[in-house]
C-alpha cells in the first residue's frame, strides 16, 4: 500500500449498463425469441407497421419536395422503435412522443393524415381524436427536451389518482444534453414515479455526433444520475426493444419505478427536409447503417423461420404504397382553418379586453 | 371580522381550496415541513398530507414543468417560487408549454396552474431576492399577470386564480407580506379577474400603481389631498390581461395620469398604460403622463436599494410637476 | 461595391471580426461542419479552426453559460441561439449573470459577449421558429439589444455589437436573410451603437418600427406617398437603449406617429415608445399614438401566421385613421 | 436460460464510487497519512485556518443577530471543505465558489470584512483586492448552480490560451438537482477541460434533506451522467479533503480532464440566520453531527500524534477571538457607497439615455 492509496479507500456504490439484442443485422438469432415474437403473425403485424410507417414517411417527404407540405422531419430507419413502443403501451398509459416517433403515435390512434397536417402548419392536428388512446397523449414539443420533465408531473397525478398507468417521455441522443432531461431523470425515483424515459439513440444531432454530445459512453448510463436502472437495446432489432419496454413498462407498472432505456439507432434521411447531410457526414457512413435497416433485419429473420416469401412481400409493398396515397389524398383534402381560431383557444374564455382583436381579424375575412 | 396580513391571507385562501377541491395540490421547495421561506403554505402539510403538499427538489424549471404535467391530469397545481427572481428557469416551461398547451391542442390538453412568488424589494434581502417581474410574464399570450396589494385582494384573487382554467402568474408584494392587516371573511370569496379596482375616488389626477407599490402611492394621495390635490387611486391588480377601460374612464375624468411603479422604468407596465392613454385616452390628457418608476439598473444590494425603489417625495414630486403643467381649473 | 443579403452580410461580419481580434470565438448548436442552420457561421470552421468555432451539445442554458464563462477571461464570445424561440433557457444566464457580473463586481469581472438569433416569423417554419422577443430582453438592466433591418445594418451593428464590452442580444430579421440585397464595402467598420436611423424623410407621420418590420413599413409609405400621404421613417435599430430624442424630434415635426411591431401588442417596444411621446411629447401630437402589431395570441403555425404579422393594408390603415383624426394642414 | 433472459444481454459500461478517509470522528487514523499530513506544522496550519474561519462564522452571526448584518448562511461545520480547497489550489487556478466556503475565499485573499460586507448588501463587496488570486475568482452566486456552467467557458478559455490552470466549480447538494450543473458535468468531458466540480453535500438544502433531493444513492455517482470519475470523501476529515482535492486538481492540471468530488460534511447551523432548522430536523441528529465536527478531529488526531496541547489550544483560541473582533470592527467602519454607483458599474459607459436618471439620484442626495 503506497500513501498515495489509502486502505481507508472503500467502494461505495458500483453500476453496470448492459445492451439486448435478439436478432443481429443479417436476421441471425442470437437467443431464443421472447414469447410475443415466437408467434409469426405478430412478427408480420411488427414487420406491416414499420414497413406503413415508412411508406407514409416516404410520401411525406416528396409532398415536401413538391411544395405540398412543410417542413418535415423523417423517422427513415427508427421505425422499429417507434413500432415497439406503441404495441409495448397499453392503451392507458401516457405517451410523451418524441418527433420521430410516427408509428408509435399511429397505433396509438393518430391517424397519419394529422401528422402531414402538422407539418403543414396547423394546429388540429394536435387535437388527436377521441376514442383512441392517443386522445389522452401529448403532441411532440418541437423545443427540444422540455416535455420530459412534464412526465413526473403527470406521473404523480397518476399516483394520486391511484391509477395502473405508466407514462413513456421520449427523447433523442442530443435531448440528453438538456438540464431538462436530467432535472426529470434526478427526480423520478424521489417519488417512485411509473415513468421510462425512453431516448432513441440515432447518433446524430442534426450535424452533432453522438460522441461529441456528450463525455459519457453511453447514454444509458446518465440513469445512475438518478439512480434508476439504465440499460441499451438494439433499437433497430423491433424485438428487442419491444422486449425491454415490455419489461420496463410491466416494473414501472407493478411499483418498481422509473426506468431508461437507449435505443441504439441511425437517423438515415437528412435531419429535416430542411438539413443536407452529406455536408457533415459521409456516404460510406450511412450505406453502412442501412446495413443495420431494422426492416430488412426483421424479414430475414421472417424468412429464415420461414414465415415470410417474395409473394407476401410483393402484396405488402403494394398495400402500404396504396395506404400513403390515400393517407396524402385526406391530407390533402383538409382546408385550412380559420384565422380566428388564433384566438378561440388561447383562453378556456378569450378575456374581454382582446374581443377587438379577435374581431379585426374576424372583418378582415378569412381567406387563406 | 378577523384581521389579517397578506402572508395570512395568501394561507387562509391555500387551506380553504386545499379543503374545497382534493383535485388540488401545492408543491415548491421547502413548502411543506417548512412551510415555506415565508410560511405562506404552514399547517398545509399536517391538514392535508405529503401526497398533496410536495417538497420538490431544487430546480425551479422542474416545478414548472411538474406543475404543467399535473396541470394537465385535472390537478390543480398550486406552486410555489421562493422568489420571483428564481422564476427566470421557468419561463421556458411556461412560454413554450404552460401558455400554450391549450391553443396547440385546440382545448384537448390544458394547464389550469398557478405559481406564486414574492415580488418586489424594499427587506432588505439578499441579493437576487428583491427583483420585480411583471413585464417577464405580463408579455406572454396565453398567461394572466396578478399582483394583489393588500391581503383581501391576496386572498380574493389567489382564490380566483387557482379556479381559473388556464395559467395564471401569481406575484406576492413581498414587504407588504406583514406590513398591514386587513378584515375580511374567510368565506371562499374570488374576486373577479382582469379588473382593476377603484381605491380612492378623486378629481384632479389618477394614480395608477399595484402589488407593494400600492402603498406608497396611498401615502402620497394622503400627502396630496393635504395639498389640495385630489387624486383618485387605481389599483392595477390584473397586469395580464389589462383593465384599460378602468384606467381610460378615470383619466377621462381627471385629465391627468401618474403611473408608479417598482419595476425598471423600460418596458414596464407603466409604459404599456401609457401608451394605452396615448391611444385611447389623448383627447382627455391635460397634462404629459408621467411614470414613477424604479431605474433601469440592476435592483442594487440591501444598502443601496431605497435609492431604487419610488417612494412618497418621488411620487408627489410627479404628480405635483403635472398639476402645474396643467394647473388644477384650468 | 459588392451586394450582399442580410446572412452574407452577418457571415462577413463574423469573418471580419474573428480575422481582426484572435480572442474571439463563436459557439452555438451546428455552427461549425454544418455552417448553421441558416449559414450564417459558413466557413468559420475551415478559416479560424474547430478551437474557434465551437459545436456546443444541445443546451441553451450551457451556451449562454459558456459564453459568460469564455467572456469574463476577456474571450469574445459570439454565440448563436438557433431560433430566438429557443433563448428561453437563456434567460436565467444572460438577467441573473451576463446583464449582472460588471455591476455586481463593481467593474472587476464583464462580459463582452454576442448572442444572435434570428427573430420572427413569415417563413412558414415549424412551431416555435417564428416568435418575437424583443421585450424578454429589452426590458433587462445591464444589456443592449439590437434588432437591424437589413443587410448593411446587420453588418455595421454586429460588429459594434461584438466591439462592445458588454453583453449585447442581437435579434436578426428572419424573413430577411434572403429576401433582398444592399451594396456596401466589407470595410470592418461599425454602426453606432444607442441610436435610431432615420430612413426617408417626411412631413405629415412618423412611421416607427425595427427588424423584418421595417421592410413592410417602407412598402406602406411608399404606397401612403401614392396618396398624398408623407412618411418620415424611423428604424429603431436599437431597443435597448432605446433613442427616444430621434423618435421624439421626427414627432415634433409631423405631429403625428404610427409604430410597427410584428410582436404580440401588449409590453411590446411600441408600447415604450408610445409612453415616450406621451411623456415627453404630448404636446406636439395632433392625433393619438397608433400601434399596428401582432395579437396578443401565440404565433400561429405557418398556415395561419400572415394572419398575425401586420401587413401593408394593416398599416396603411392605420396612417390613414390619424390622418383622418388631425388631416393634413389643419 | 429462461427466454426473458436473453443470452444476448451484455455488458457494455460499468463503474463504481470510492469514498476516501484518513482520519476517523475521534481521530483515529485509518491510514498512513499522505505526506503534507506527517508534517505537523501543515496539521497545526490546517487547524489554525480552520478556527480562524469558525470564530469570524461565530462573529457574523452574532452580529446579525445585534441588527448589525443582514441575512448571513452560516460556514459552521464545514470548515474543512473550504480549508483543504484553499489549500490545495495553485494561486494561477480559478475559483467559482458556493456561499459556505469562506475559508477558501479568505486563503485566496477576499479579506473576512468583505464576506460580511456581502451579506450587508454592498456589491463592493464582490471587487475582490488585486494581488490575490481571489483577483481573478468569481464571486459566489445565490442562484443556486447557476454558476456551475460558466466554468465550462472559463476552463475552455484557459485551454485555448494553453494555460495550466485549473478551475473549481463548488456547490452544494442541492444545488446538482438543478440542470445548470448537469450541463456543466455532461459536457466538460467533450473538451477534456480542466474543471473539478467539488460537491459540499451537508445533507440539506434548507429544509430539504438530502435523500428526498435525488433517487441518486450518491451525489458522486451523477459524474457517470459526464463519463468522469466521480468519488466521494469524507469532508470533515481535512486530510483526505485535500488529498482527493490535490489528486483531483493534479489530473486537470496534468490534462486529464474533468473530475467530480463529493465532499460529505453536515450543516451545523441553520440554512441562514433567517432559518430556523428546528422546523424540519430533530436536535439528535445535530448532535450526532458534532461529534464528527471537523476541527475536534483534527484536534484529536494533532493530540494523538503529539502536535497540539491544552496551551497551544489556549493561545489559538484566544488570537481567533482578536482576529474575529478586529474583522468585526473593520467591517462596521465601511461607510455605504455611494446612490449613484447602481449607475456606475452597470455598462462601461452609461448610454446617454440614462444620464438622467443618475442626475435625479444624484440630486435627491447620497445620504443613507
Ligand atoms: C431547445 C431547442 N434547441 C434547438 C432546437 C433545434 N433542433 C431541432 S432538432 C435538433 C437536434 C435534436 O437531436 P436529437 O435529440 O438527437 O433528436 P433527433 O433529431 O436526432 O431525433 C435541434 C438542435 C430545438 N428544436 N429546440
Ligand atoms: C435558483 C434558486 N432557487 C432557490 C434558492 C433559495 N435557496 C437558497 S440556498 C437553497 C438550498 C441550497 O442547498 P444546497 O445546494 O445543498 O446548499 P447548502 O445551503 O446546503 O450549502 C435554496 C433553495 C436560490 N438561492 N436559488
Ligand atoms: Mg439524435
Ligand atoms: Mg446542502
Amino acid at each position: 500500500m503506497t500513501t498515495s492509496e489509502p486502505s481507508a479507500e472503500t467502494v461505495v456504490a458500483s453500476f453496470e449498463v448492459r445492451r439486448t439484442c435478439f436478432v443481429d443485422a443479417d436476421g441471425r438469432l442470437l437467443a431464443e425469441l421472447p414469447a410475443f415474437a415466437r408467434d409469426a403473425e405478430q412478427l408480420q403485424r411488427m414487420y406491416r407497421v414499420m414497413c406503413e410507417a415508412r411508406a407514409i414517411d416516404k410520401k411525406a417527404v416528396s409532398l415536401q419536395r413538391t411544395g405540398k407540405l412543410g417542413t418535415y422531419a423523417s423517422g427513415l430507419g427508427q421505425e422499429a422503435i417507434g413500432t415497439a413502443l406503441g404495441l409495448a403501451m397499453a392503451d392507458e398509459d401516457v405517451l410523451i412522443p418524441a418527433y420521430r416517433d410516427y408509428a408509435a403515435q399511429f397505433l396509438r390512434g393518430v391517424p397519419p393524415e394529422s401528422a402531414l397536417q402538422y407539418w403543414a402548419g396547423d394546429e388540429r392536428s394536435m387535437n388527436f381524436p377521441q376514442g383512441t388512446p392517443s386522445h389522452h397523449d401529448f403532441p411532440f414539443s418541437v423545443p427540444i427536451a422540455t416535455h420530459i420533465p412534464h412526465a413526473i408531473g403527470v406521473a404523480y397525478a397518476i399516483k394520486l389518482k391511484k391509477q395502473q398507468r405508466v407514462v413513456v417521455a421520449a427523447c433523442g441522443d442530443g435531448a440528453t444534453s438538456k438540464g431538462d432531461f436530467y432535472e426529470a431523470l434526478s427526480s423520478a425515483k424521489v417519488w417512485n414515479l411509473p415513468v421510462v424515459f425512453l431516448v432513441s439513440n440515432n447518433q446524430w444531432a442534426i450535424s452533432m455526433p453522438r460522441e461529441n454530445q456528450t463525455g459519457a459512453q453511453t447514454i444509458a448510463q446518465k440513469a445512475a444520475a438518478g439512480g434508476i436502472p439504465g440499460e441499451q437495446v438494439d433499437g433497430n432489432d423491433v424485438i428487442a426493444t419491444r422486449f425491454v419496454l415490455e419489461r420496463a413498462l410491466k416494473a414501472a407498472r407493478d411499483g418498481e419505478g422509473p426506468r431508461l432505456v437507449e435505443a441504439l439507432t441511425y437517423r438515415l434521411h437528412d435531419h429535416t427536409t430542411a438539413d443536407d447531410a452529406r455536408r457533415y457526414r459521409s456516404e460510406e457512413e450511412v450505406n453502412q447503417a442501412w446495413k443495420r435497416c431494422p426492416i430488412k433485419r426483421l424479414q430475414a429473420c421472417m424468412r429464415a423461420i420461414d414465415c415470410w416469401d417474395d409473394e407476401k412481400e410483393t402484396a405488402l409493398i403494394a398495400q402500404c404504397q396504396k395506404n400513403a396515397e390515400s393517407v396524402a389524398e385526406a391530407y390533402l383534402a383538409i382546408a385550412p382553418d380559420k384565422p380566428v381560431a388564433m384566438f378561440d383557444s388561447l383562453y378556456e374564455t378569450l378575456p374581454e379586453s382582446m374581443q377587438w382583436q379577435r374581431n379585426e381579424v374576424c372583418e378582415r375575412g378569412d381567406g387563406d | 371580522m378577523a384581521t389579517f396580513n397578506t402572508i395570512e391571507a395568501i394561507n387562509l385562501a391555500l387551506h380553504f381550496e386545499m379543503r374545497r377541491d382534493e383535485a388540488m395540490v401545492v408543491l415548491g421547495e421547502d413548502i411543506g415541513r417548512n412551510g415555506g421561506v415565508f410560511r405562506a403554505t404552514v399547517g398545509l402539510l399536517d391538514s392535508f398530507g405529503a401526497e398533496r403538499v410536495i417538497d420538490t427538489p431544487l430546480a425551479e424549471n422542474l416545478i414548472a414543468a411538474m406543475a404543467i404535467g399535473l396541470s394537465t391530469q385535472g390537478i390543480r397545481a398550486v406552486a410555489e417560487i421562493q422568489f420571483s427572481g428564481f422564476m427566470y428557469p421557468c419561463l421556458d416551461q411556461i412560454t413554450n408549454h404552460a401558455a400554450r398547451y391549450r391553443n396547440r391542442t385546440r382545448g384537448r390538453i390544458t394547464c389550469p396552474l398557478v405559481i406564486r412568488a414574492p415580488n418586489g424589494g424594499g427587506i432588505h434581502a439578499p441579493e437576487h431576492h428583491s427583483e420585480s417581474l411583471e413585464t417577464t410574464f405580463a408579455q406572454i399570450p396565453g398567461l394572466r399577470v396578478l399582483a394583489p396589494s393588500n391581503p383581501s385582494r391576496a386572498y380574493g384573487l389567489l382564490l380566483a386564480a387557482i379556479r381559473d382554467p388556464d395559467p395564471v402568474i401569481f406575484l406576492e408584494p413581498t414587504r407588504c407580506y406583514r406590513l398591514f392587516k386587513q378584515e375580511f371573511e374567510d368565506d371562499g370569496q374570488a374576486l373577479p379577474l382582469d379588473s382593476a379596482f377603484i381605491d380612492r375616488d378623486g378629481d384632479h389626477v389618477t394614480l395608477v400603481s399595484w402589488g407593494a407599490m400600492m402603498h406608497e402611492t396611498r401615502f402620497a394621495a394622503d400627502q396630496l389631498a393635504e395639498e389640495g390635490i385630489s387624486c383618485e387611486l387605481v389599483d392595477v391588480a390584473s397586469l395580464k390581461p389589462l383593465d384599460m377601460d378602468t384606467i381610460l374612464a378615470s383619466v377621462a375624468k381627471t385629465g391627468r395620469c401618474v403611473i408608479v411603479q417598482e419595476a425598471p422604468r423600460a418596458y414596464g407596465p407603466a409604459s404599456e398604460i401609457a401608451a394605452g392613454l396615448a391611444e385611447h385616452g389623448l383627447l382627455n390628457l391635460f397634462a404629459p403622463v408621467l411614470r414613477v418608476s424604479g431605474y433601469d439598473t440592476v435592483m442594487p444590494l440591501a444598502r443601496l436599494e431605497q435609492h431604487f425603489i419610488p417612494d412618497v417625495e418621488r411620487i408627489c414630486k410627479a404628480v405635483r410637476s403635472v398639476i402645474e403643467q396643467a394647473p388644477i381649473g384650468n
